[in-house]
């Protein structure tokens, strides 16, 4: 089964290749031996990948498969053929428009900076919340439009929840 | 010795006090907030008592709760850990006043010690070098100016009753004088209902060197060697270790009797930190003194072999300390690095949440004082330290490497650590020469760390690939014709352990 | 310094041994059974090597197979850790004629030390008190009587190859001996295919104190104290410590000069031990050398703070010993307890199984040294030893209260461990005074050990009883009406956090 | 609701009452405040009962709660009302017959020291197995005439096999 692997900015593409003497997984020119076993139930299994042993814990997050492996967090989304097959007659993505700035923790707002119909360079600063005795102020990535504020100064919001609309 | 110790705290330090209560078989009463219902330390604890909602002030900083809660229970002496009402003298007081023996030194040396002017004086009395600067309030903007010119610039504005870098400026030149010291006024007054500011000589790119004292009510004051905390993230202190690589034998020992005489001057009782700056020249000055247990005693504890926290029992319980200044030796080197929850990749931005699993380090010179678990929700209303890692090792070298080791070992998964921070510090140069000063990590470090790494994307993609496989294999299980537990061409997968992709070679 | 080495062990030894590595950044080869394909020791390891089925016969133990996979993969090195082939000649001989070095002493030295009869002639040669008997070895009745009225009963008979105390026998009267010395004749034979015996004085009631030495391939020879392991079971050593309770300064300098000795006269290199047997009176005999790492070599490091690993790996490597004798001191007091598979309540039968939680104990002065995990399967093939629980502190007293609280500390659960059989002796009257010997396990601490404690039995039921509570509700939610999540007369359960019973108070 | 669990040799009968200030339990005269947490998904709970805090593990093996408390395990069977007036009306419990001795863990049958007809006395030992590097002997607990043996000298065993029956 092929498969293409999306991490960070990356696409990674691989064969796994099953059979009674093991699997083995291709990455680019290279085919090695490959074994995964998962230990009990938890989320942390053994990855023997040629002579190479790592652990690796495996948090399932909606579509996203994040692997914690050597102290790092990779965020990967996985295709196989048939997704690929599906994606590509489908076309391509959606265009992303917009961007919804949303609470990265729980906290509770202590200030805007923003009005509704300003505009926001990116980076500059949108929102400020306060959470574990800090204040932190969150920024907008793409900058744009201000559509729409959700919240209010005083307001407690709770992780993930939307805060600004900016197109 | 005591038979019931209230502990007025929460995470590692209330852990790390109810340890030391069990080994001296005392029994441990804990107070949580209902933020805090799941937490360990409310588990380690002998007995564990809801004092109010999660906000504080409504139940850590609730001195009169606090103090009547331990009157209830029957508990004869409170711990104040770290932080909350710690330094806070009106709890001392409270406490005094109840005839409950607070672990700390009196209301009165709190008070004076908290007072950064009186500090001051008192110190100046003792023959203590301190920042050159004024001794006195300053209110006009003249008295203010010729201060400013006497000492020379630049100069520091501080705050009589400061704390956390409230209402301190560094001024460099003459112009910005006026209009700095009307904003510190104001901050201060807002902050501390005490709008007293003072002017020092600011000391540029100083290191920040600690010594631990520990005083008993006998007369006995030990000072147990320094700590050095220079590096620092905007004035927090993110990693400590002792001996210091700028201390001298020689220079080590003025400052040790320094501390002695000003831990003797403010007659402090039990576990204190006396703060001195260290400029270029090696001249040191003296900072402040830090009433209380510090985050980062067990620092000291691994280079003394001293129980900081026992001899704190033992002497707030009338005992003298079990050793003299003589019986005091150091060995090896130990680094703490702090463990907090914040995204270092994300400007130290906190990170609450659900710790889905974590994986501690162990083994040879490696402590962990911890106050989470898998399974804990980090809530947001403390503060974002969550756990410590000490290293030790007979050379700072060696204690490096051990760290570098502990760190790798080390997976808190769930929410965001400061982690790969340490990690980054650990393989910097400057770190590693010792040559650093309080400058380093926001001048130096941080503009060049990179923050996310992801050093081995193809062995993340192939875990990823192999799991969805499984998982798609377990969801069409006929389809594909082999489930868990059944025999496929010499493969055997043993019901009671689950293998995903079914590609285990199992014993036969 | 090596690049590369391969670990020839499993479990929490072969973790100890990759940690030093790790350290070194030396990459790290670990070899595994089918059994042991799950196992911590394997993904700790930079690289991971299946080497055959799980029966050690045709895993750890096959020389040939081992020594080729070094060579395969490029590994200069060779650990052997303790047990498997730790102290097989024939193995590191093989290793020699490889080209792979033994990370150990030389063939030569492991063979003449392995030959107990070698080994005591060798050491009368160099002066060391020896216990008093024959140095040759007997063969017929007569000689043995002879031996033994010479030496006067009560006798020990051994077997010249011997180990793990098979062909040993006490003989208190004549009548026995012609009997014993056919019976020990035969099953030293049948055990290491040598069957020749000899007669020594028997030592009753001796203690048990060895002393950890190493030795460089310079000439350094330096020992790092004594280890006092008396408290056994049926010759199994349970609880080490440093430093003996029985030791005054003058004996322990005689003992320690002895040591080095011994390690001078057999060509020692590397790490290993001088095993003597001290008497009533304080006497103290030669009985053996280990010729590898030791269990309980983690003591020793908490008390002289050296790494013994990393100095093997370093004289190994040919470099000198970081450290003369006269730098070595001894700080405080280490107590190692071994947890073993075992279930102490009925005979230290051994128990395997699935570990389903576990909980390590941490903070100061605590060490753990673990081969599991939770999810583990203890597999059948292997030593009962699961892991290591060491504690440190300035006095034995206080030694001993931290490893109460940290065996209090510690879980693991669903299969049977030594955990309360250490707690019992960390109790015991005998142990505490430091007054005990090596029958002392066997004839006066079994008899009344009780085992089976429930000692809160009310509390469990509590628990319980509101477990099946709940999930009774759970399987009922319609007829009760308060499934996890909904409100209920102002109890709120967040779906995210599983609530047993529903009556948890939680943040409105 | 009331209950009565067993351990070990006790039957402790306590009660369960439950109403909107949270849960009381009552255990012979004395009536108690208890708040039993589950910690995230593990097997771990913190037990508060009056200001006593426990941490307890809970692993359930069939009709058994295993508790752990303080490194003691406790196997706890529970009855509630219903359970025990079902026992009652049923009559006690059936008269156990015989003895099954049972492998205590897997391992090599390598001695047998019984035949079948032979008699066994209480504590006498009857099949060695070998597990751990050592060999352990299983004894009989009650005695009796042995019906059947049901493993071979050499035979590999597993955790909870029968090996000898006695009567």
């Amino acid at each position: 089964m092929k498969y293409q692997v999306e991490i960070a900015d990356r696409k990674i593409e691989l064969e796994v290749e099953k059979s009674d003497e093991g699997a083995k997984v291709t990455l680019g020119d290279e085919t090695q031996p490959v074994d995964l076993v998962r230990i009990g139930r938890s989320p942390v299994y053994s990855l023997l990948l040629g002579d190479k042993s790592f652990e690796v814990s495996v948090h399932r997050k909606d579509r996203i498969y994040q692997i914690v492996l050597d102290g790092s967090t990779y965020d990967a989304r996985v295709m196989d053929e048939r997704a690929l097959r599906l994606a590509a007659a489908g076309g391509g993505d959606e265009e992303v428009r917009g961007e919804v700035l949303r609470a990265p923790m729980p906290g509770i707002v202590v200030g805007i900076a923003v009005e509704v119909g300003g505009t926001v360079e990116p980076g500059e600063g949108v929102v400020t919340l306060e959470a574990m005795k800090m204040e932190n102020e969150l920024k907008s990535a793409g900058g744009g439009v201000v559509k729409e504020i959700k919240v209010e100064v005083g307001q407690g919001v709770t992780q993930g929840e939307d805060l600004v609309v900016i197109e | 010795m005591f038979k019931k110790v209230l502990v007025a705290n929460r995470g590692e330090i209330a852990i790390r006090v109810i340890r030391a209560l069990r080994e001296l078989e005392i029994s441990s009463a804990a107070i949580y907030s209902e933020a805090d219902r799941s937490s360990r330390h409310v588990r380690q604890a002998d007995e564990a008592h809801l004092i109010g909602p999660p906000a504080p002030g409504e139940s850590y900083l609730k001195i009169d709760a606090i103090v009547d809660h331990a009157k209830k229970i029957g508990a004869e002496a409170i711990h104040p850990g770290y932080g909350f009402l710690a330094e806070n003298a009106g709890f001392a007081r409270a406490c005094e006043d109840a005839g409950v023996v607070f672990i700390g030194p009196s209301s009165r040396t709190i008070a004076l010690v908290g007072d950064k002017m009186e500090a001051r004086k008192t110190m100046v009395a003792a023959g203590i070098p301190v920042v050159p600067g004024g001794d006195r309030p300053l209110s006009d903007d003249d008295e203010i100016q010729a201060e400013a010119e006497r000492i020379g610039f630049p100069v520091m504005l501080k705050a009589a009753a400061g704390g956390g870098g409230k209402g301190m400026r560094a001024i460099f030149s003459k112009d910005e004088l006026a209009a700095a010291a009307r904003a510190a006024r104001s901050e201060a007054g807002s902050a501390f209902a005490d709008d007293r500011i003072y002017l020092e000589k600011l000391i540029e790119k100083p290191r920040h060197v600690e010594f631990q004292i520990i005083a008993d009510s006998h007369g006995n004051v030990v000072h147990l060697g320094e700590r050095e905390c220079s590096i620092q993230r905007r004035h927090q202190k993110l990693v400590e270790e002792s001996p210091s690589t700028a201390l001298t034998k020689s220079l080590r020992a003025k400052m040790g009797e320094a501390a002695v005489k000003a831990a003797k001057a403010s007659g402090y009782v039990n576990a204190g930190t006396i703060e001195f700056l260290l400029d270029a020249n090696r001249e040191f000055y003296f900072l402040e003194v830090n009433a209380r247990l510090q985050v980062e005693h067990p620092v000291t504890e691994l280079v003394t072999g001293i129980d900081l926290v026992r001899e704190q029992l033992r002497v707030a319980a009338g005992e003298e300390l079990s050793f003299r200044q003589l019986d005091v030796f150091h060995r090896g080197s130990a680094i703490e690095c702090r463990i907090c929850a914040e995204d270092p990749e994300n400007n130290f931005f906190p990170s609450t949440g659900l710790i889905e699993r974590m994986r501690e380090p162990a083994g040879p010179g490696v402590r962990v004082e911890s106050g989470i678990h898998a399974g804990f929700d980090v809530p947001i209303y403390y503060d974002p330290l969550v756990s410590k890692l000490l290293a030790w090792a007979p050379t700072r070298d060696q204690a490096i490497e051990r760290m570098r080791r502990a760190l790798s070992e080390y997976n808190i998964e769930g929410i965001k650590t400061t982690i790969p921070f340490h990690k980054a510090v650990m393989e910097s140069e400057a770190f590693r020469s010792g040559d650093f000063d309080t400058s380093y990590v926001d001048e130096v470090f941080f503009p060049t760390y990179t923050g996310r790494t992801l050093p081995l994307p193809e062995v993340a993609a192939v875990a990823a690939a192999l799991v969805r496989d499984a998982e798609r294999e377990e969801a069409q299980p006929l389809a594909v014709g082999a489930g868990a537990g059944t025999s496929r061409g010499g493969w055997r997968q043993p019901p009671e352990r689950r293998t995903w992709g079914g590609w285990q070679l199992h014993l036969k």
